[in-house]
Formats: C-alpha cells, structure tokens, sequence
C-alpha cells in the first residue's frame, strides 16, 4: 500500500536505528514525550522501542481521547442512554471505558440502553434519519481530527432539520493540553522533547506548537504515525537537544503544513467555539481546552437538550493513570496493572483504547513485567478495587 | 505463568457482555468460570475444540436438540435439566446407555450471569442424575434482543446393547401400547408460569432422565419393538408420528391414559387436552402383547415407571390413523394438536 | 481513534461530497466536506470516514530520501 | 394412506411460523419439505428421536458449534456451510475423520423459508464435500425478536486412526508452528458487510472442510502433535490458548504468516490485526521441527494448504507468552482481542 | 372435579343412548342443530354421535364466534396491526383465520406485526397500562358469552382513562343469527330442532328464544356443554318432536334462567348499542345483530381511532363455510375438506377453531370421510386455492 | 372461544372484583364485575378469565336425577 508500506521498512529501520545510536550522546539520556496515543500505538505494535538505544525512552503522553475524558462525562453518556433512552452512537473505544460504580457504555448496553457503536459520525446520521420517533445522540469525543467531522454531521443537520439528532460534545484540543503538562509550576519537568502530533497537525498545522518551543524551550517534532516517521522524528529531536535547538520541525510535511486544513479550521469555528474550562482525566481542570457548541446549534446540543445530572464520580483510589498521562510514571509502576486491572476489566481509562499507554503495556510489552505480573496462585478479589 | 484471568468473574451481580462472545480472553473466563467449574471433568477441562473417547465397537445412538423454553426456570426444572434430559431420553429411546453430551450455548447480552450459573449447576446434576458427562461445548454471544437469554442445544452419544433394535419399522399390529406415567405435567407447568396464563397449582414438570428405566424395561424385554419420548405434541404427536412411520392405525383407550387431577383440571380451565401436552420424563413403549404385563409390572418398579400402564394397542389397516375409545364410550381420532397453542415448552 | 490511512481517490461525487477512495482492492465510501478540492487519483488522509488532507507525493518522496540519507549514516555504523 | 401434508410448503413466499414449532404437523412438514429434502439420507429420513449409526471400536472425537454469524449470507459463504465446515473442522483437528453430523436449527417467526431452504442447500453440499452425512437434528421456532432469522448448532463425531493423538499436551519447545494458509479472510468477509462498517472488497470467507488436508497431513507426519483452526480471535487467539494449555512460549515471525493484500488494506482500513481475524478454512499445526519442511511440502499440495507456511517456533520458558517479530524489526507480545470488536463472526 | 365429571359418565350415557334409540321413531329421521360451537366440539370430542341411532343426527350451526366473522373485519384488524402498528390482542383461536390473499395474523405477526393472543381482555388492560406509549387494540368478537367482559373493560378504561387502549368490536347476537337460518324465504328447512346456546343463555336468558319455538315451529333446548347435557337435551327435543311440542325448554337449569344475568345486561347495555346490521360469514349481512361502542365510547373506538380501509376480500371459491354454517351441507361434502384445506393450512373459517364444523371433523372425524382424503400420491399445489 | 368451567370461588376482593377460583388444586384469579353477589364456596361459570353466572347445586342434583331417571327407562331396555 502506497504511503505505508515504504514507512515500515525493516531495513531502513535497521539503518536509523543505527544513526540514533551513533548519534544519541550516550553522556546523557532523552526522554521524548510522544504525544499521541496514535504514536503510542506505533510504538508498541511494531516494538520500535526495542530499536532504540538505552538511553533513548519514549514517553507516553495525554494523547489518547478516550484516556482523557473524566467519568463525569462519561456518566452522562450513560445517562442520556439509560434513563433519557436516546439512542446513544459513539466510536468503539469509548464502550469499555470505566464510568463511575464500574459502569461502562458496554454494560449499560447489556442492561438494556440503545448504546450502538459507529465508524464515522456519517453514520450517525443515517441512524437518526432511520428513526425519527426516537432520540439519537451523538457521543463526540476526540481531538482536533475528529472534531470537523462533527462539524460537517451538525452542519448537515441543522440543513436538513434533523431534530432528533443531538450531539455530546467533548472535543478537546491538544495545544491545551501540551501547556498543562509544561506549565507545572515548582516542577521541573522529565521530558526533553516532543513528538508532535501527526493527523491533528494536519488540520489545526503546525505553527500552534510553535510556542512551546519557544516559552519552554522543548524541541517538537511533529510525527507521522508510521514507525519510521516515528523513529525519524526521534532522531530530529535528538538532534536539536544535541544542538541545543528547540524549534517546531515538521517530519510529516506530506500531510502537514504551517496553517493546516483551512476549510475544515472554519468548518469548525463555525459551529464550535471555547469551553471556559473542561475537566481532564489525568489533567485535571485545563483552562479553554475544549469545544461547545455555539448558540446557533443549541437545538442540536444534547447538554442543553437532555436534563443530565452532576456527577461527582472520579477515578478509582490506585490508578496512576493521571500520573502516566502527564508522563510522570509508566504503567509498570502502577500497583493494579495486570492484576486487577487488565483490557478485560479497565479500572482506568488508560488500560482501554489500544492507545492507551497501559492497555499498550499490557497487549505488547507485559513480558517485561517479571515480578509486577501476578502469580498463578495469588487471589484477587473485586475487593481490590475501590 | 500469570494467571489468565486476575479478576474473577462477578456471578452474583455480573451480567453477560459481547465482549463474552467476541473469542477474547473474556469469553474463556466465563467458559472456565461457570462451565468448566460445573462440569468439571478431564476431557471438557483440556477446552480443546473436540473431545476425545474411548469407544467399544458396535451401534451408538445419536440425538440433537435446541432448547428455547420460556419461562427459563419453572416448576420442576429449568432449561438446564430439560436440556440435559431432552437429549439424555432421545439417546435412551433407542435403548442406548448415554455416555457424553456436548452443549452449544446461545446468550443473550445483558443475561444474568448468576441465571447461567444456575443453569449450569442444574446441568451438571442433570448430568450426574443420568450418568453422563458434558465432555465439550461452545458459547456464543448475541446483541441484546437477538435471543431470549439463552438459548442450549445438546447433542449425545450412548451405546445400543448388543441384540437391542428398537424403531417405528419394527412396530406391528397386535402391538401393546404402553406409557411409563402421567401425561402433560411438563407442559402444564410451563403453561402455569406463561405471563397471559398463569395459575396458581402444584404442578410441576417431571423432566427426569429415562435411561435407567430402559435399562430396567429391555432387562425385562429385551425384545421390545419401539420406544419414544412423548415431549413437543405429546402423546398424540408421538402415536401419529409412529403410526405414520409404521403405516399401522393405533387404537388407545382414553381411560386408561393416566393423568394426574391437577392436569386434568389445568386442562379443563384452558380448554386442551393431556395427550396433546408435552412431557419431558415420560415414555411410550411398544411391545408384542404377550409381553405387555411383565413389561408393566417391570416398570413399576422403578421410580420413573411407577405409574406405567397399557393404554391401547397397534391395530391392522387405517395406517397412519390414532383413534381414541373416550372416557364417554364414543370413538375419535386423535390428531396432532392444530395451530400454534403451546409454543416454546422446551 | 486517531487511526487515518492514505487511499487513493477513484471517483467523486460532488453533488454529495463523497468519494470512494481505495485501499488496494478495498473500495471504501468516504465525505470529502473538509476539502476544498480533491481530484481522481490524489491521495488522502482518511480519519473516521472523512478525508482530513490530501497526501503530497513529492513531499513523501522528499521524506523517504531524507530517511534514507540518514539511514545511510547508521548503515556505514552498522557495516 | 392420506398423505400427511396435502398442501406443500409455499417455500418462495413462506414464512416461519410459530406454528412450525409448536410440535404439530407443520413442524414437521417443515422438517420433511426442507431438511430431509436436501440432507437426505437413509438414517435422517426414518424421522427418529436419534440416529442409530454402526461404528468401529477405537477413539473418536466429538465437537459442538453454536453459529449465530451476522450476516446469515456473506462473500464466500452463508450460515449453512458456516455450521457445516465449523464442525467439521473441530472433529478434523484431532486428527479424526468426521463421519456423522447433528444439526439443531432455532428459527426466528417471520423467517423467509426461501432462504431457509437456501441455507440446507449450502448445508447439503458442505456436508457431501466434506463427505459426512447429517444422521439427525432438531427444529425450534421462537418469536419474532427472540433470535435472529435462524442460529444453527451443528456437533460432529469422527473417528481417530489409530495412533493418531493431537492435543495441547503434546507441544513441547523447539516445535514448529506452521499455518496452512492465509490468516483473516473469513472475518473481513464477514465484516466488510457489517451495516456500520460496509466496504467493497473481493476478499471471500474461506470456509472449507479441513478434514482433506489432515488426512494429507498425517500421511508424512504421523507424528503431528497438535491442530487447531484458528477461527473465533483467529491466530492470536489460539496460540494464545495453546501456549496456555501447553505451559510453553511461542515465537512467531509477521513476515511470515500469509496474509492476502486485501484483508492487509482492510486491516488498515479498520485498525485491526490480521493476527485477531477469523479464519474458517484454516489450521495451525505443531510438529517437530525436523518434519516442518516435509509437512508444509506435503500441505502444499492439498488445494486447502496452497500456501502452508512455518511461522514460528514453540519456545522454552515464559510458559503462555507468545511473542512475535514485528514485521519492522520490532519485537512484541501477540495477545488475544481485547473487548468486543468482532462479534458474531461465526 | 364437580360439575364436570358427573355430566361426562359412560354408565349414564350408555344408558341415555339406549333411551334415546328406544324413544326415537325409527320411521322418521331427527335433524337437530346445535347452534353453539361448544356444543360442535363436545359432539366431536366425545364421540355423542356415535352414541346416537342412525336417524338422529347433528347438524352444526353458525354458533362459533371465530367462523362468522367475515373476511373483511378481519382485514381491518390486520391493518390495524400492520398499518397502524398498534398492538393487537385477541382470543387465540382468532390467528389462524384467514383473510384476504391468503394472509391471517398469524401471519401478519410473523411478518412483523405486533400480534399477541390474550386469555382474558383483562389482560389486554395490563398490556395497554405496560405500553402507555403504543396504541393497544382489543379485537373483540364473540357472542353474548364474550361480550359482558369487554363492556366491563370499557367501563375500566373509562374509569382510568387509559387513553391508549381501544376496542375493534365485533360482538354479535345469537338470536339474529338464529332468525336467519330460520327465516329463508321460499325455502323449507332441514332442520326439526335447535340445541340453544348453554353460556350465551346463562348471560341473556331463554327468554330471547321463545319467539323462534312459537313462530317457527321448532323446539329449542338449551342445553349444558357437557355431553351428557348435549345427549339429554337431544332426547328432550325429539320428546318435543315425538309429541309435536315446540317449545323452549331449559335443560341446563344449574345455570340458565329465564331472564339471565341481569347485571352483565345492564353494562351490555351502557356500553354498547345494536348496529344497523353487519355481514356474517355464511349468513350475508343480518339486521340487528351485532353490537358496536355508544357514543360516550367513542374515544375507545378502534373504528373512530384508526382509517380504516374498507376491504371487499371475500372466501375462498369452492370452500362450503357459508352453506355449512347454515346447516345446508356437511365439511364431507366440501372438495377441499381434507385436500387443500386442512387445520395446518385452512382455506374457509370453519377449518380453525376447534369449534368449527370443519376442523372438527378434520380432528375427530376424518377417518369417516373414506374416498374423500387424497392420496398419497395425489399431487395438491396452490393454484387449487383461488 | 366458547370455552367456559365450573370452578369453586375460595377467596373475594371485593375491592378490586376479583376472586380465586379453585378447579381442583388449580387456582386462578378472575374478574367477578359482573356478578351481582358471590361468596366463597359458591360454585361459578368461568368464561375468559370472567364469573358468567352462578351455578345451582340444587338445580345441578335436580338435573342429574332428571338424566338418571331417563337412563333407567334405557337401562332396562338395555338389560
Ligand atoms: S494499569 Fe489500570 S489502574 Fe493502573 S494506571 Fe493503568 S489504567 Fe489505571
Ligand atoms: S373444508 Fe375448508 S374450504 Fe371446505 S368448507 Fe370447510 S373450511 Fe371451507
Ligand atoms: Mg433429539
Ligand atoms: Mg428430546
Ligand atoms: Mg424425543
Ligand atoms: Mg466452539
Ligand atoms: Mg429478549
Ligand atoms: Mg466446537
Ligand atoms: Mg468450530
Ligand atoms: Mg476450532
Ligand atoms: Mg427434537
Ligand atoms: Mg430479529
């Protein structure tokens, strides 16, 4: 397959690999946030961390939407479902994803709620002209790469008169977020670098990450998702740290430029505008970091449609998954890895999508584990978890 | 090794989920959690894709079927002892000892896990009551309102004795016809648990393995012609199936069909008749004449026989018919039972 | 989530802004709303059913040159 | 003697009908008009409680599969030939030879009877390709909204040659892991007419009887230690179960494992692994490694082994662990599907 | 159990049958109709017939409720069920019987349609309390025995106001039907006397029958359901004929008065009020001679609540339902008794119910219709079914 | 349809019209709305879950005399 293919090439990755270990300094080590589960996901599937040397680590970041939406969101979602009896459309990951009282879309389902999974958001729609005696909401979740599609769903819409269609909007932005996990005030932070994201870029461009270089002096590299663009970007961001460099460079130029995709950029300004606030798993309450949807499309907001309750719910006492989406611990060193917490039953939201830094821990690397990894005769009970 | 499932599986509140059916480590839990525990034997426990046994040469009997009852628990029973019974007594019908079952299950997403559990439990004594082992299985998931909790089909093996040889061919005229015990309790105590029926009686279903009362009746006579299970369409579904496939008429004498008082009033409030009820721990015998009291008298003794009487004989000519002598001293065919009234009784 | 492939645009309906884009012989429906032009042949990035961006040819081929240059480096190391 | 069913099944326009399965005689006019029609064989026709089969002393293997695939008609198959070869295979995998098979079908009210009818005849030529007769079964009709057009559960008994033994328990570190053809076509097939997922592709389920390729397989290697067909959570899965059940660690190689360029580009497409996709028409298989090439060579042969293939080892220590070379040079773990992306594929 | 065995004993009706053979006159025949279905089906069940000398014989009337109800009501509740997607409840007997092109609800509910049998209209009210937001149908029919209970569901619905449930009422009143068979212009009938109705008379009396005793000559014998009830008022009424009375006579006093249950009439009456006239399956449209809801029932009136469309299905050329249900011919004497019509596959009304002349004979019967069974190697497709 | 049993009423709630009937050790629950009076031990017609009527146990006697005594003139004939 053209374009993917070419950026999986054992040989060429032999060969970076080599350059990387030249060329990394082995007086010091790099610690390179990938800020994208999407560059998580890389990383595991195809081991490249195993091609880099010792003292080259990545670092998972925030960037997994489903890690970062907060369970009061999430029982919201059930909620719209269970007791608003909507039927409720949502991208797949989002299904295993633990709520408040070990609840999940999944579970809510086998109790009886409409809770259907969708490839697209154009399906949504089809769904919501395939039953106009019933509710169908929306569950919108993601970054800046799924947030015009959702654009282009209220868009049409609200042309075609769709008043049963309503959208739960939870689209968060990346730039939010990288500034949340630099500015820790009173802490110096353990990361050199950053791999920059590779599809969101290609909408909102490069040119936002240009001041986190700059006002933190942190080399970005915005990546591709293909192992060697991956690996490739690592060795741009060696490389500035080894020049004393902290610039945006973009490794990803066929898809992303400065600006970005402008039509979509105002496909979104139309129909979205900035949250005050919006609470983050991991992040906690991050200052204008998400979308909602303007006055014009209030008529299709499931928030102002729906009566949702205030959930107080929070994650479960143990889970370092706030820690390891600010990059301040690895999955390893949380204590329910792989015991009671495992893809079958996530107590964090980390060990769901396959871009989760856990769920990516345990599915490709738990070998690693050794004596984190339970015993065959070690007991876990539920009673482990809060 | 890392233990495969770290968590148990949460019976008492859990409910049945796609990501069961989805052939992830989920799935194996709940078959290692809740059957592999209730079955628990050598061949299930290696969760290969077959069993594999030791068989002697000669004849085995084989018999399939689905379980769709609704209620899923009733008076008596539940779908799991139907399930292993239903197919126990179609094997024992061809005077076969059962040796193995196989069970594929059918869930629906959102079923109660601690319901499954209890179904396999009542599998597993079924199982134990008849003498058989549950030796493999499947499990299969579907979307809430694709099925009706669960649904099981049951596949078994049993062994003919040497020199036994029973089926419709070998039915012939002067035949007796013989039941081991009262009629329709089985249906009628599904019937008394069905939303737009229900009513309040003692009945109760008599799903029951038959095997051993076979194996008391061929002791007797060995020369037995036929045996069958009078269950969906009760007994007058059997006499007209036999019948046809014999190409002889049967004549039954309607007083000497037993039936318990509480069916018969049960029968009267709804408007049916006992022999068209289906029963699950019930057979019908067919044996030369001269046989029939030694028969009887053998069946009496054992506890599923109790009860067993003649009530008719196979008669020359009008193949295919099944007339009734009426308790009224009138004369009527007895026919399958028309038109949809007693679905899903098994 | 944040999967999105390359595909090769092989028709385009403009009156519904969809296009059916391929992956070798995988032929999938996409909206092309978020374009503002794609043709016959052009490579997009597809993410949740929608093009996000067209692909550059040159600028995948500068790509894998630069790779290939600084793999060569490491090749010399590795020999 | 009056015909039982004067009027035929209206098989184009018809529809199942609660009727159908209250155990009248629609029930089984059904039963006679479209199963013994197609399945026809001598045991099936004599419309008994079971099949009374005569066999050879020794081993057999017995299996069970519940099918509820969704879509009930796919590229390269539909529900019938899924049921068929899904059984086959099992009782294949132990090296057996599948003789008889049983098959209970839970009909949804409402279902057409024309493709009824269309799924025994797939069921009929499955069964004469796979060379098995079905000896019996067994038919339930439940209502409209309590299943899904029609779930089929098929259970197979096949007899072991003699010094033939295949299971888990036999791998042992240093063993060859071959796979006899390419991995996922069955699964995409089946999801690339999924409502919510729908793409064009030419890519066709490869659901095949496997019992053709065993046979060629135990000529050279008589001393194969284990099968398995790596259907549901597809090759991932079973290596998974079968490091498990076998206490050893495996090592597999992505280049090697033969994937078609179509189910590769719908990988992409879907975000999924080749590695966790369904096949129906392939085995994985463990032997010695010193008898790999012979086997795969023999394999090759076969039209069901075209493009057999060694892809990996058993390995010592980190019992349970299966690892693989990433295509890239990488190395990771391959575990089974997480959650419940893939439902009802079978 | 009381007041049901004692009525069935094989001692008595010995007994009675050699009374009867010794009282009837062998020098004349005996063409007594039982009018109710519930007298058809004990006939049959019990083998009475067999019990009765040769020139005694029963001849079957219109009296099952399930038989006369025409192709064109039965239409109409389909469309209810089909069109209207309400839910539609009926007795069980109801499924079978065909309508137009062959379809029935049985068939309608296979295809899709919410159709459900209930034992009782009371529970129809659950079902239409459980399902505020479907339209729930009773598909009412039946004679006088039938009607109380949907008067007092009416009255119920009334009182709770459970405005989703309605009522398709096609009740119907014995004594028309009576007044029809008996009063065919310029023809003579065959029939010497009449077994009157045993429950529809305990609701309204033996007074309604003595007007067809006086004016047409013809004793009737209400009589119980039991077969020695049937076999008693079979030799009451050839007593009549023997001595040339023609009376009403009341032999099922343990429950039958003159005047009947009073207060069943009175909520009869608030409720419902005669039809003009409605059309009978067998007998064409009779004066006077069903029911339908009162004015202040007129929310509850599927009639009003639903379009209906008027239907002109008619039966099934060749079938013999209508001359059967006057008692003009006998299911022997139908072409397609036995061949293309059967209870499996019935092609006129009288082939459903139990208490239908047909399937009656077809269940208990059939081996007496020799030559009439097709052969086994006769060859019956559809095209014989019109 | 026109189905209808005698059973035994064994208990009344007046409040909601509604009896248990017994036939034998079956038990069920119907409507006596249109009953004007019942009480337990009364004998009823039950007819679609309804009380029709009450039954005369003397009328009932007086009828089973009346077929036993028209048997006997057939008896004899019998005999
Ligand atoms: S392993 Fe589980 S509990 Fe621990 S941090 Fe990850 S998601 Fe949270
Ligand atoms: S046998 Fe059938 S077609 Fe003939 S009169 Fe009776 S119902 Fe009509
Ligand atoms: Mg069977
Ligand atoms: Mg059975
Ligand atoms: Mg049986
Ligand atoms: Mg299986
Ligand atoms: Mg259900
Ligand atoms: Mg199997
Ligand atoms: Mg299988
Ligand atoms: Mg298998
Ligand atoms: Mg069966
Ligand atoms: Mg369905």
């Amino acid at each position: 397959m053209k374009y993917v293919d070419e950026f999986r090439s054992e040989t060429l990755a032999r060969d970076l690999a080599a350059t990387i270990a030249r060329e990394a300094d082995p007086g010091r080590s790099y610690a390179i946030m990938e800020f994208c589960g999407g560059h998580t996901h890389a990383i595991f599937r195809y081991g490249v961390q195993d091609l880099m040397p010792g003292n080259v680590s990545f670092v998972h970041g925030p960037g997994c939407p489903v890690c970062v939406l907060p369970i009061p969101r999430l029982d919201n979602a059930i909620e719209i479902a269970e007791r608003h009896k909507a039927i409720l459309l949502t991208y797949g990951d989002m299904m295993r994803v633990p709520a408040s009282k070990r609840r999940s879309l999944l579970k809510a389902k086998a109790g009886g709620a409409d809770v259907r999974m969708v490839y697209s958001v154009a399906d949504a729609l089809k769904v919501a002209r395939a039953n106009p005696e019933r509710q169908v909401v929306f569950f919108a979740i993601g970054f800046e790469t799924t947030t015009p599609p959702t654009a282009v769903a209220l868009l049409t819409a609200e042309r075609e008169g769709l008043a049963n269609f309503s959208v739960f909007c939870n689209h968060v932005l990346t730039p939010s977020a990288m500034q949340q996990i630099l500015d820790v005030p009173g802490q110096s932070i353990a990361i050199d670098a950053f791999l920059g994201p590779s599809h969101v870029s290609s909408v909102i461009g490069s040119a936002p990450y240009e001041r986190f270089a700059r006002d933190f002096h942190k080399p970005v590299v915005i990546a591709g998702f293909e192992p060697l663009d991956v690996m490739y970007s690592a060795l741009m961001a060696i490389r500035q740290l080894n020049e004393g460099r902290a610039e945006v460079e973009n490794q990803y130029t066929r898809v992303v430029t400065r600006e970005g995709n402008l039509k979509a950029q105002a496909m979104v300004a139309e129909v979205f505008e900035l949250r005050d606030s919006f609470e983050w798993r991991g992040l906690g309450a991050v200052p204008g970091s998400a979308l909602r949807l303007r006055e014009r499309f209030r008529a299709f907001d499931a928030e102002t449609r729906f009566a949702l309750t205030p959930s107080t719910g929070t994650d479960v006492k143990g889970c370092e998954c706030p820690a390891i989406l600010r990059g301040q611990k690895k999955p390893l060193d949380c204590k329910l890895f792989g015991t009671v917490c495992t893809p079958d039953n996530p107590v964090g939201s980390c060990m769901v999508s396959s871009e989760g830094a856990c769920a990516a821990y345990w599915s490709y690397r738990r070998h690693q584990a050794g004596e984190h990894m339970p015993a065959e005769d070690e007991a876990f009970g539920e009673e482990a978890v809060a | 090794m890392a233990r495969r499932f770290p968590v148990r599986l949460d019976i008492a509140r859990g409910k049945v989920e796609m990501t069961h059916g989805g052939g992830g480590r989920a799935g194996a839990q709940l078959v290692e959690e809740i059957f592999f525990r209730h079955f628990g034997n050598a061949e299930l426990a290696k969760a290969a894709d077959q069993a594999q046994l030791s068989i002697a040469g000669g004849r085995i009997a084989v018999s399939t079927d689905s379980h769709v009852v609704s209620p899923l628990f009733f008076p008596g029973g539940d779908i799991g002892t139907l399930a292993v019974n239903g197919t126990v007594n179609d094997v024992a019908m061809a005077g076969a000892q059962p040796l193995w079952l196989t069970a594929g299950f059918i869930l629906e997403e959102g079923f109660p896990l601690a319901d499954l559990d209890r179904i396999a439990a009542s599998m597993a004594r079924a199982a134990a009551e008849a003498g058989v082992e549950i030796v493999t299985g499947d499990t299969k998931v579907v979307d809430r309102g694709k099925a009706d909790g669960v649904f099981i089909t049951t596949s078994g093996i049993g062994v003919i004795p040497e020199g036994v040889s029973l089926g419709a061919a070998r039915i012939q005229a002067g035949d007796a016809i013989i039941v081991s015990g009262s009629m329709g309790d089985h249906g009628m105590a599904i019937l008394s648990r069905r939303e737009s029926i229900d009513f309040d009686s003692p009945v109760e279903s008599d799903c029951a393995p038959l095997n051993g009362l076979v194996g008391v009746m061929l002791a007797v006579a060995p020369n037995l012609h036929a045996l069958r299970d009078p269950t969906r369409g009760g007994l007058a579904a059997v006499l007209n199936e036999l019948a046809h496939d014999s190409g002889t008429g049967m004549l039954i004498d309607e007083q000497a069909i037993p039936v318990s008082e509480t069916v018969h009033a049960a029968c009267e409030l709804l408007g049916l008749d006992p022999v068209n009820i289906a029963n699950e721990g019930k057979l019908v015998a067919f044996c030369p004449a001269a046989e029939a009291d030694r028969l009887v008298a053998a069946m009496r003794t054992h506890p599923r026989g109790r009860d067993a009487a003649v009530i008719g004989h196979v008669t020359p000519g009008q193949a295919g018919l099944v007339r009734m002598r009426t308790r009224f001293g009138g004369e009527r065919v007895v026919d399958w039972l028309n038109g949809e009234q007693l679905p899903r009784i098994c | 989530m944040c999967l999105a492939v390359p595909a090769e645009v092989v028709s385009l309906d403009l009156e519904t802004q969809t296009a059916v884009v391929a992956l070798g012989q995988v032929k999938k429906q996409i909206s092309i709303a978020l374009l503002e032009s794609v043709t016959v042949g052009d490579f997009v990035l597809v993410h949740v059913g929608f093009a996000l961006n067209r692909i550059s040819p040159e600028e995948a081929a500068r790509t894998l040159q630069l790779m290939a240059e600084a793999g060569l480096l490491g090749e010399e190391e590795a020999a």
